[in-house]
C-alpha cells in the first residue's frame, strides 16, 4: 500500500489484526447497510469475546446473528435487540452482556468517539434506567445525562461508493450509523458496493472524507430485507 | 364506545398543524399518517435518518436500503432529505421535530411515561424512544385508557422502568383525550358514548373535569 | 407560507423579528460564503446591540464589518478577529465585547446548540486562557474543558443551492460555518444563491435538511475575495 | 549558518511520512508542500473544511469559494474532499491528522506552547491554533530560536498565554532540531555550521546534549 490507496485484495487483509477480547463498532440499522462480508470474515476467523458496538444485534441466521450463533460476542452496546431466539437465549442464560443505550446516545456517543469529546449531556435517559450511576447536572432549568464516548478498536462500515483513498458516500438510509461508525475506529474498513477511482466523488458530496479510513474493500450484498412491506 | 385503533389515529391527527415535522411511532401512531387533513401537509421524519418518509413501496419500488425506523420497505416523497442517525437524532434531541406520537405502557400525573420495558420480561431495548420523548416540542401519547384486565394505564406515579420524565402533556386513548399539567390529568375529550364517570373510574391518576367535556365527533 | 415553502419575496420578511440585544448566529469563515443581503438587511434595519456569533468579523467596509462601522455589535463570538481598523478601535475604546473562542470549540458549540447538547468536554483550550473559570476533568489521564453550546434568536445563512422546503447544499469551502449555524437558530434565515424545486437536491446529498430552515430568499453576492494568491 | 525559511521548511519536510494527513500552518508550515520527498505521497488538511488542499489557482481558476483557513485562495487535488468546519474540527480534534506544524512564540520543557497573544497588543484570537495542538498525533513547531533581540524561545517555562500544554515534542528552528521529552529539550541536530555552544547559550530551558551532534546536510 503506497501513499493514500487504501484498497485490500482479500478479507483476510482487511480484517488483519482483529483479536480476540477486542471491540467492534458496526454500521448498519437492522439489516440495512451491514457490512456483510466482513461480518462472515469475523465469522470465519473466529474471533472471540468481542464487544459490538451497534445499534441492533441481526437475526438468528443473517447479519451480527451469526456471530452470536458461534458465540464469538461477549457484549452488545446496542439500542434494539432481540430479534433473534439465540440472542435471547444467551441472554436469560448469562452468556451474553448487554448494555441498553438509546439510539441517539448511540449515534452520538460513537460520533463524539471519532470527534474526540469524551463526553457530553444529553437529556435523554434522565431519570430512566439509563441514567443509573452516570453525572446528571442542570442547564437552563433543565436536567441532563453525562454520556461518554465510544470508540473502537476496529470500525467495520459498509459504503455504496468508495474511491481508493477511502473517501465513501452511503445510498439512501443503509446510510443510519455508518458514518459515525467509520470514525471512530483505531482501525476503519470500509467494504463497498463499488470502488472508484478518486475524483469521481465529488468533494461536497462525500459523506466520509478518507481521513477516517485505514482500508476499503470491495464486497457483495446479499441485502436481506427484514420486514417487506407493500403498498396496499 | 371505545375508539377504534383508526378513531385514535383520526384524533391524534386532529393535533397536526400544517408545515409540522412529525415523527410517528410504531403501531397506532403510524396510522396518523392516513388521516392527515386534506390541505395540510407534514412531513414525517423517521429516526434512522429519513425526513419526508413517503408511503410503503409497489412491489417494483422496494429496496433494501430504503426503509424507516420500524424496519419496514419505504418510499421517500419528494423533496425529501436522507442523513445519518446522528444528524437524525441532532434534530430530534435539539427540538427541530414539531410533534411526535407514541405508544405507551404507562403516563402518569407528572407526564412521566414508561414504554419500553416490563421487569421480567425480556428487555429487547428502547430504540430511539428515550431521544423522542426527551427531544420533542409536542408528544402524544396513544394508548388504551386501560389494559385488558381493567386497570388503568394513567396512574399517580408510573410503576415500570421510565422512558423519560415530565415530558408528556397529551394522552389520546380509547376513552378520551388528557392533557397533562399542574400534576394532574385533565379531560379534555370523550369517546362517543362514554361516560365521564367511566374514564374517572378507569384513570386511576388524578383526574380533572371542568364543567362539560365535550363529546369526540368523527365524520 | 403554505405547508413547506419556505421562500420569502422580500429582506424586510427574511429578517422579520429581529430585535435590539438578539444573538445572531453567522455562517461564513472570512468573507467566505457569508449571507451578504442578509447583512446588508441588517444594517438597513439599524437594530443595535447585537451579539454575533461567527468567526470572523469581515473586513472595515465587507462582511460583518459593516455592522461594526453603525456600531450595531455589542459583543462578537469568534476565533480570530481584527481584520479591519474600526474593529481594533472599538475594541481598545471597550466599545465592543469580544468572546474569543478556539475555532474548532466555536464550531462544535454551534453543533451541539442545534443538536440539543448542552455542554461537551474538548481537551482544546486546556491549561490556557480559555479555560479559565470553566470546569475540567480528566478522562483517560487526559484533561478536557467543559465547553457549553450556543444558540442564537436567529440564524443567518449562505447557501448554494436551497429548495422551497429548505433543504439546502453549499458550494466547496463556503460550506465552512454554515451548516452548524443553520441548526443553532430559533428562526434560520437562508439566503441561497440559486432557489430550486423540491426534488432537485438528490436527498442524501443534501448538507442541511429543511428541518432546521425557517425562511429562505433568493440572493445575489459579491463574492469579495480577502486574500487572492496565484500559482507563480 | 542559521538555516533560512526554506531550509527549516525542508527540514521538517523530513518528519513527512508517505500516506500522512497533515496540517501546515501560516508562514514557514505552508513552505513545507513545496518540499515534500519524490515518491511520497501526503494529503494537506485545511481546517476550513477541505482535506486535499491544491497548489494555489491560475487567474482563470480563482474561486472565491474556495479557500484555505489562511484565507487565500486555494485549489483541491484529484480525490479531495470537502465539509463543514465542524467536521474538519472532529477530524482534527479526534486525532485523525497525521501530523501539524505551526510557529509559536515560545515554547518551554514541558512541551507548552504559547503562539497567539501577547499581553499589551491587540488580541486577534486563536483561530484553530489551540484545536490543532491539542488534537493532532504529531506536532512539529516551527521558529526561530530566539528573537530579534536574541532572547531565546525555549523557555524552561512559558512566560506568555498557553496555546495548548504537554503537546510539543519537536522543534525546528534556524538552528537547531530539538525534541522535547522528560521535562527537557534534547538537541537532535544541528544547523550546519552552527556549535552545541552557541545553541546552548540560546536555549533558555535545559537542553540536554547526548554524544556527538550531527549536522544537517542539504543538497
Amino acid at each position: 500500500m503506497a501513499g493514500f490507496d487504501k484498497v485490500v485484495k482479500t478479507y483476510e487483509e482487511a480484517m488483519a489484526g482483529l483479536e480476540d477480547g477486542m471491540t467492534v463498532i458496526a454500521g448498519g440499522f437492522g439489516l440495512c447497510g451491514i457490512p456483510e462480508g466482513l461480518i462472515a470474515q469475523i465469522k470465519n476467523m473466529g474471533t472471540k469475546d468481542l464487544t459490538f458496538v451497534s445499534n441492533n444485534c441481526g437475526v438468528d441466521d443473517f447479519g451480527l446473528g451469526i456471530l452470536l450463533a458461534e458465540k464469538q460476542i461477549k457484549k452488545m452496546i446496542s439500542s434494539y435487540v432481540g430479534e433473534n431466539a439465540e440472542f435471547e437465549r444467551q441472554f436469560l442464560a448469562g452468556e451474553l452482556e448487554v448494555e441498553l443505550t438509546p439510539q441517539g446516545t448511540l449515534a452520538e456517543k460513537m460520533r463524539a468517539g471519532g470527534a474526540g469529546i469524551p463526553a457530553f449531556f444529553t437529556a435523554t435517559g434522565f431519570g430512566t434506567p439509563v441514567a443509573e450511576g452516570k453525572e446528571t447536572r442542570q442547564f437552563n432549568g433543565r436536567d441532563y445525562v453525562l454520556e461518554e464516548s465510544i470508540t473502537g478498536d476496529f470500525a467495520i462500515v459498509r459504503a455504496w461508493k468508495a474511491d481508493r483513498y477511502g473517501n465513501c458516500i452511503y445510498r439512501d438510509t443503509a446510510m443510519n450509523f455508518n458514518p459515525m461508525a467509520a470514525t471512530a475506529g483505531k482501525i476503519t474498513v470500509v467494504e463497498a458496493e463499488e470502488i472508484v477511482e478518486p475524483g469521481e466523488l465529488k468533494p461536497t458530496e462525500i459523506h466520509t472524507p478518507g481521513i477516517y479510513v485505514n482500508r476499503v474493500i470491495q464486497g457483495s450484498f446479499e441485502k436481506r430485507i427484514e420486514r417487506l412491506t407493500l403498498r396496499q | 364506545m371505545a375508539l377504534t385503533r383508526e378513531q385514535i389515529a383520526m384524533r391524534v391527527a386532529r393535533e397536526l398543524q400544517d408545515g409540522f415535522y412529525v415523527n410517528l411511532g410504531i403501531g397506532i401512531p403510524t396510522l396518523v399518517a392516513n388521516y392527515v387533513p386534506s390541505g395540510m401537509e407534514v412531513m414525517l421524519q423517521s429516526e434512522n435518518g429519513l425526513l419526508g418518509m413517503g408511503p410503503y413501496p409497489t412491489e417494483a419500488q422496494v429496496d433494501a436500503d430504503m426503509i424507516n425506523a420500524g424496519k419496514e420497505t419505504v418510499t421517500a416523497v419528494t423533496g425529501a432529505a436522507i442523513f445519518s442517525s446522528a444528524e437524525s437524532f441532532a434534530m430530534i434531541r435539539g427540538g427541530h421535530v414539531d410533534l411526535t406520537v407514541l405508544g405507551a405502557f404507562e403516563v402518569d400525573v407528572s407526564g412521566n411515561i414508561a414504554s419500553y420495558m416490563i421487569p421480567g420480561k425480556l428487555v429487547k431495548g428502547m430504540g430511539g424512544a428515550m431521544d423522542l420523548v426527551a427531544g420533542a416540542q409536542n408528544i402524544v401519547v396513544t394508548m388504551t385508557h386501560a389494559d385488558k384486565h381493567g386497570n388503568s394505564k394513567l396512574l399517580e406515579q408510573c410503576t415500570l422502568p421510565l422512558t423519560g420524565v415530565n415530558c408528556i402533556n397529551k394522552i389520546v386513548t380509547d376513552l378520551a383525550v388528557i392533557e397533562i399539567k399542574d400534576g394532574a390529568f385533565h379531560l379534555i375529550e370523550r369517546a362517543p358514548g362514554v361516560s365521564v364517570e367511566e374514564i374517572q373510574q378507569k384513570t386511576a391518576g388524578k383526574l380533572v373535569v371542568s364543567g362539560e367535556v365535550p363529546e369526540m365527533a368523527f365524520d
